[in-house]
């Protein structure tokens, strides 16, 4: 058995196929998504328009950095710099954080406003912009709860680092949080555009 | 194009035909193969088994011949399909409306029914869609069956052939009542249909005493649903006793047949209590004949409308009785029965409040059920905002009828 | 037992220091894992039957018989469900593919075997809330296992907490396919090549990759019905211009690939077993294997078949109806592969390769009305009827439930190293057979005849067909009381067997029965092919 | 079974920071488009654009660009499989009547 957790590609291999299965659980909504902007094109520009460039922008920069963080962390551990590569995952998870007042921020702005599921003035919206924002909530929601997940893993990583269980020769598991991370960036970079900037 | 399309169903089902008799003939193949090896290469029988891994040739066969077959079952299929997708121009219209757990039809010159006529020899075309959640309207008979959708139009056509009658069914699941979502098609002579599609729904249900109290007036002062206007409703007034001030004196009558003639052609003889004296005698200008159809009409002779008759008529037309029995049990609404004035639970705004079945609040819950749920039932009736007031009038005339 | 002295069996020595029931519970080992989960999913299967078997009582004549309407629609709710995704989804791969596979592959445990048990975990997880949505909030769901939209939403009743276990058990067969793909990937013995992998191996390969590209999908469904159930925020919703209809493209995209999840592993039992008994290689082993490939491929091209009467444009009518004619091509590749393999072999006929029969007879029905079903002019009179449900059973129960008896009676065997009677296998098998398309086939007549399906009162013109098949549901129940039984006194009393009763050429022939907690207890010979029979025979 | 041994790649920081520049700008270059009107193109540019950085966080950041060809086909048929689902079911929504 201590040989089957040593097996590095199959490691690799079984978290790639995990990151499938996000792809396509995502894949559903991006499902929705593209039949509703067919639908719905002129209200999902007005929808749009109603979003906050800035603070996508700032929060797109700032998942950039944290993967950036992440992938140097996995350079140092590599190298065998510890110190340095906790430095960087944590400054990850900080960014995480970021992110998360960011986007709570954002949404507690629209919830002021009025929009939110279900509310009255929602409602009263055009159809294709109440299902814009709905699929807004929900997307960039679900998004925000893998943002959690991971900031969660790399505090896992940090501890684990910290007790030496990843270390320059058994670093997989830094790795493949490290992918988990970059996943949820991915999608981001996605959902940028399509709801900040459309379209 | 003529020909496919009053063809749809042969269509449809040559390729039943066609599929079912492919399969039936590859199915018993294969298992008559399969036994005669079992019989022939028992270990018994063939106790050296053969050394084969395989036949390039045969599987390029076995891979070839099942794509033209299925190939051949689409195109069938297709051709059935398409039969029952093209509607002629020339259909004839009529507007479907589905909901829990009833089924609506309207006619091109607006009357509505729930079941659906239509004349012989006619392609008919149905644009539907649904109020409430999914439904499917499924007749066996002409195959088709299309989803009704809310939000959405969706269609389907059928050539109406002979005088008849077909079942319809709801073939999508959508609810407890789902089952009893029935209806029939009934293909009646062109004639028929005509003179049912052209028949004036209220006319043709009103009997001639009715009209005649509209002609000459006498609805404008009395009503027939028991309500006081200006003089004394007449509903159910034949026979019934009259307080009366006649010469001053007070004094209690029978309504019979000749006190109804006197108080028409000579009504200021004697009064009715609590009224005045404002009826304008009729006696020059009713002909005989006519008083007595009106003296028939209200006496509930044979003509006359049962009280509630069209209240009734409007609850199956628009679905109540899908949800609402009229005899005590519950389906998923309250009964109807006894429902006027009955005292009730409700929920308002989340609030338990206690409240009588008064006509107001009849008709709060007939336009807008989510105002107050009664206790013990779902929020699951639709908003029925359409109805006009006088069919609700009637609907609660007829709950009257139901004590 | 030959090795009396010195290797114990998986049972004996559960590799840690837990004993009794918490070394099954928190065993990384995969045939306990595989065991646990048979147990279960027995379980809820004897829940299942007894609730089908409710339903044809009700339905032995018009009218109310044994339930209330509202009763019957949350009976064959859950029903579907517990069939679907608590018995049938996981059945194969996560009984037998846990059991059997690493051993086929030469291998010790499976990839992840922790991932292993977490999997199981979040099964019984599932399985449990599904129980619990029956008697917590305003009744059992009522929804048909499809959940479709805007009914699921606006039911009261206690959906919310079904979805979230469809959820789970989603999640938990995610993980088997991610461990399995991952085994087969990493961990086959040296020697077991790509082409000399077992067919049932091959299998779970392409139900693997279904489960890790497919149910994420159903995850992300079953969560926006929770969703729309507590938030409104109306995607699917007509009233605030979201498309009900988008709801079943979803729900398809996952349930049509999952009846492939359902039915390649029962393919992969019944290519395995058919070459032992006939003693003769399979036929065309490669176009086998592809051909599970394929069809796990082009079985998710085809998901809108479900929706030709939804209101979706004719065009994906055209193209949906099309290529799900495509899919039944490997199908039928591999019905003629099978019974090419009997051609020239040396037949005996044991219980195993009776119920492989039987497989391959009540599928090929199955399979072939579900050519009625994609033709889009047919579909249109059928769909939504009887013919429907009598259709899946025959591919469901008759395919993947046979073939899971089959698989039982060809490893139970192996993992509990005691034989059943086989005389009794044989006449269970005949009960079954019979009560099986006494109970369907006349559901195929009266479906023709218009009788809707989700029905709990029906027209008289269709009450022959429904008492016939009442009247079936009790034949076959009989014979699935004869086959428990059989195989349950063969559990506690059979004769003990040694390695290699069938005389299989696989590696989990060659190590003892049971088996040792990692598998063998010698080297196993890995240059054999797996069909072949030279020199091997079944030891008596 | 276990190749531990196998070699590693490590990023280089240098490749790291060139990547991340790449993707800042590029953010920057989508930003600064959806502020030019051009009609249906937009969505093309747009996803065009977060197409090409994606590209480049799969390719550096998780180590695509050193791992064995198998990985790199799974990866295309994953996201082969993604887009059948939304194409395929545009031939229900673009071709439905009444749009
Ligand atoms: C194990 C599960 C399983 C399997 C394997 C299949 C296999 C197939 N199914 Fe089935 N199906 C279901 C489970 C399954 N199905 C379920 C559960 C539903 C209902 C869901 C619900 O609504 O609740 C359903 C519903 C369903 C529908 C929708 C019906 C409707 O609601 O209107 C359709 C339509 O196309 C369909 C088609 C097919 C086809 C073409 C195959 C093919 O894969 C079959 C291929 C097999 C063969 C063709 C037979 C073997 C071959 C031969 C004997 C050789 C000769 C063959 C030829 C010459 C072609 N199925
Ligand atoms: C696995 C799937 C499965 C199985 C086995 C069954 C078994 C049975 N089914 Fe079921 N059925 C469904 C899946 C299944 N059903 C589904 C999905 C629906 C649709 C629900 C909906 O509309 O939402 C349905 C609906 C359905 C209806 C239609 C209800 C309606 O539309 O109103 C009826 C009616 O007769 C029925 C009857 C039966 C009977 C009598 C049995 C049984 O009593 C027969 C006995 C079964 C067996 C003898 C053995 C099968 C064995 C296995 C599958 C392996 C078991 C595993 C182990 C032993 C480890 N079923
Ligand atoms: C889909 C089912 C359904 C239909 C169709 C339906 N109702 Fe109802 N109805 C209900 C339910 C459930 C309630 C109880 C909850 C509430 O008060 O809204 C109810 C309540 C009522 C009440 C109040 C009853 C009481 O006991 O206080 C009246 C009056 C009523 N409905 C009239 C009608 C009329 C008239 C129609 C047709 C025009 C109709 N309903 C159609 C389901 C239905
Ligand atoms: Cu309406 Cu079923
Ligand atoms: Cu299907």
């Amino acid at each position: 058995m201590s040989e089957i957790h040593k097996d590095y590609t199959g490691a690799k291999l079984g978290m790639w196929l995990f990151l499938f299965t996000e792809v396509l659980l995502f894949g559903g909504l991006f499902v929705l998504y593209s039949t509703y902007l067919y639908k719905y094109p002129q209200d999902f520009h007005t929808g749009g328009k109603q979003l906050d460039v800035f603070i996508g922008t700032l929060n797109t920069v700032v998942l950039l950095l944290s993967s950036f963080f992440v992938a140097l962390g996995i350079t140092y551990i590599q190298r065998g710099e510890k110190k340095l590569a906790i430095r960087y995952t944590l400054l990850t998870i900080i960014m995480a954080f970021g992110f998360l007042i960011n986007k709570s921020i954002e949404w507690s702005a629209k919830f002021h406003h009025g929009i939110y599921p279900n509310s009255e003035h929602l409602l009263e919206m055009p159809h294709g912009e109440q299902i814009f924002f709905g699929l807004y909530f929900v997307m960039t929601g679900l998004h925000g709860i893998h943002v959690i997940i991971g900031a969660v893993v790399m505090g896992v990583m940090v501890w684990l680092m910290k007790k030496d269980n990843i270390n320059k020769d058994d670093f997989v598991k830094l790795e493949n949080a490290g992918l988990y991370w970059h996943l949820v960036d991915l999608i981001w970079i996605f959902l940028f555009p399509l709801f900040y900037l459309v379209l | 194009m003529e020909n496919s399309v009053i063809d749809a169903v042969s269509k449809v089902d040559t390729a039943f035909q066609f599929i079912f008799g492919v399969s039936f003939v590859i199915l018993f193949l294969i298992t008559a193969v399969t036994i005669y090896f079992l019989f022939r290469y028992s270990s018994k029988r063939n106790p050296e088994p053969a050394d084969i891994d395989g036949n390039l040739t045969a599987e390029i066969i076995w891979t070839v011949v099942p794509i033209i077959i299925v190939g051949a079952m689409f195109w069938y299929g297709w051709t059935g399909f398409k039969a029952l997708r093209e509607a002629p121009a020339d259909s004839y219209n009529v507007k479907v409306t589905a909901r829990m757990w009833s089924w609506k039809f309207e006619y091109p010159n607006g009357k509505t029914s729930d079941k659906l006529y239509v004349p012989v020899e006619t392609p008919v075309k149905l644009d539907m869609t649904s109020v409430d959640v999914i439904h499917s309207f499924y007749v066996p008979a002409f195959r088709i069956k299309m989803d009704t959708v809310p939000g959405m139009q969706t269609y389907t056509w059928f050539m109406s052939g002979e005088p008849a009658e077909y079942d319809i069914q709801c073939a999508e699941y959508c609810g407890v009542r789902h089952s009893y979502m029935l209806s029939k098609v009934i293909v009646v002579t062109k004639d028929e249909f005509d003179k049912w599609l052209n028949g004036d729904q209220q006319a043709q249900a009103e009997p001639e005493g009715k009209a005649l109290l509209a002609k000459y007036g006498c609805a404008d002062c009395h009503s027939m649903d028991g309500s006081v206007l200006v003089g004394p409703s007449l509903k159910d007034i034949y026979n019934r006793d009259t307080v009366i001030i006649e010469n001053g004196a007070e004094k209690t009558v029978k309504a019979d047949e000749a006190y109804l003639k006197e108080a028409i052609y000579d009504p200021s003889t004697q009064i009715v209590k609590g009224y005045d004296d404002m009826m304008p005698p009729f006696k020059d200008e009713m002909p005989k004949a006519d008083l007595e159809k009106i003296i028939g009409y209200l006496k509930g002779g044979e003509k006359a409308e049962k009280p509630g008759e069209r209240g009734a008529k409007i609850a199956d037309n628009e679905g109540c009785t899908g949800c609402h029995s009229t005899d005590g049990s519950i389906i998923v609404g309250p009964s109807f029965k006894g429902l006027l004035d009955r005292p009730v639970t409700a929920l308002h705004n989340g609030k338990k409040v206690e409240l009588t079945a008064n006509i107001q609040y009849i008709i709060s819950s007939i336009k807008n059920p989510g105002e107050y749920i009664v206790e013990g039932y779902d929020e699951s009736m639709p908003p029925y905002d359409s109805l006009s007031d006088k069919d609700i009038q009637a609907l609660i005339e007829y709950f009257g009828t139901l004590r | 037992m030959e090795n009396t002295n010195a290797v114990k069996s998986f049972y004996e020595d559960s590799g840690s220091s837990r004993t009794g029931i918490m070394s099954w519970l928190f065993t990384t080992d995969h045939k306990r894992i595989g065991l646990m989960y048979m147990y279960v999913l027995l379980a809820m299967f004897v829940v299942g039957v007894c609730l089908g078997l409710a339903i044809r009582l009700e339905l032995i004549a018009p009218g109310k018989t044994i339930m209330e309407a509202q009763t019957y629609n949350a009976v064959f709710t859950l029903h579907g469900v517990i069939m679907i995704f608590i018995v049938v989804i996981p059945s194969i791969p996560a009984a037998f593919g846990n059991m059997i596979l690493p051993i086929q592959l030469g291998a010790e445990d499976v990839s992840f075997p922790r991932l292993n048990l977490l999997s199981w975990w979040l099964y019984i997880t599932g399985t449990v809330m599904a129980l619990f949505s029956l008697f917590t909030g305003q009744g059992a769901p009522d929804t048909g296992w499809t959940f479709y939209v805007p009914f699921s939403e606006f039911t009261t009743t206690n959906v919310s907490v079904a979805v979230i276990a469809v959820f789970i058990l989603g999640f938990s067969s995610i993980l088997t396919g991610i461990n399995f793909i991952t085994t087969i990937h990493r961990l086959r013995a040296p020697g077991i090549t790509w082409t000399k992998m077992p067919l049932f191996a091959w299998s779970l390969y392409a139900t693997g990759w279904i489960q890790v590209l497919a149910t994420p999908v159903l995850g992300i469904t079953v969560l926006l019905i929770f969703v729309e159930r507590v938030l409104g925020v109306g995607l699917f919703d007509p009233n605030k211009g979201g498309d009900p209809i988008l709801y079943q493209h979803l729900f398809w995209i996952y349930s049509h690939p999952a009846v492939y999840i359902m039915i390649l592993p029962a393919m992969g039992v019944v290519s395995d077993i058919i070459p032992v008994f006939a003693r003769k290689n399979i036929f065309g082993y490669k176009t086998i294997a592809v051909s599970s490939l394929m069809i796990a491929f082009a079985g998710s091209l085809v998901w809108a078949h479900h929706m030709f009467t939804s209101g979706m444009s004719d065009t994906a009518v055209l193209i949906f109806s099309l290529l799900t004619f495509v899919v039944a091509i490997p199908s039928a590749i591999k019905v003629f592969n099978w019974t090419a393999t009997l051609y020239k072999g040396s037949i005996t006929l044991e219980p195993p390769l009776l119920y492989s029969l039987g497989f391959i007879f009540l599928f090929s029905v199955g399979g072939l009305t579900g050519l009625i079903l994609g033709s889009a002019g047919t579909d249109i009179h059928v769909h939504d009827t009887y013919f429907v449900v009598s259709h899946f059973h025959y591919v469901i129960f008759g395919g993947t439930g046979f073939g899971l008896f089959a698989a039982m009676h060809y490893w139970l065997p192996k993992m509990y190293g005691r034989m059943y009677n086989k005389k009794v296998a044989k006449i269970a098998f005949a009960v079954l057979f019979v009560g099986f398309n006494l109970l369907y086939m006349p559901l195929f007549v009266i479906g023709l005849q218009g009788m809707p399906r989700r029905y709990y009162d029906y027209l008289p013109q269709y009450q022959t067909g429904h008492m016939i098949s009442t009247f079936g549901s009790w034949i076959l129940a009989l014979g699935l009381i004869i086959m428990f039984v059989n195989l349950y006194k063969g559990y506690t009393k059979g004769p003990k067997i040694g390695r290699n009763p069938w005389g299989g050429s696989t590696l989990e022939w060659q190590t003892m029965s049971p088996p040792p907690l990692l598998n063998f207890d010698r080297e196993p010979d890995t240059s054999r092919r797996p069909y072949d029979f030279k020199g091997v025979t079944p030891d008596e | 079974m276990s190749e531990h041994h196998q070699e590693h790649h490590i990023l280089s920081i240098k490749t790291a920071g060139t990547v991340l520049g790449l993707l800042l700008a590029l953010t920057a270059l989508t930003v600064a488009v959806s502020r030019i009107d051009l009609g249906f193109m937009n969505v093309a540019v747009a996803l065009t654009l977060a197409t090409t950085k994606s590209l480049l966080v799969i390719t550096y950041f998780m180590h695509m660009k050193y791992e064995s060809r198998f990985f790199r086909i799974i990866v295309f048929i994953c996201f082969l499989i993604l887009a059948v689902f939304i194409g395929m079911t545009f031939f229900d929504v673009a071709y439905r009547h009444g749009g």
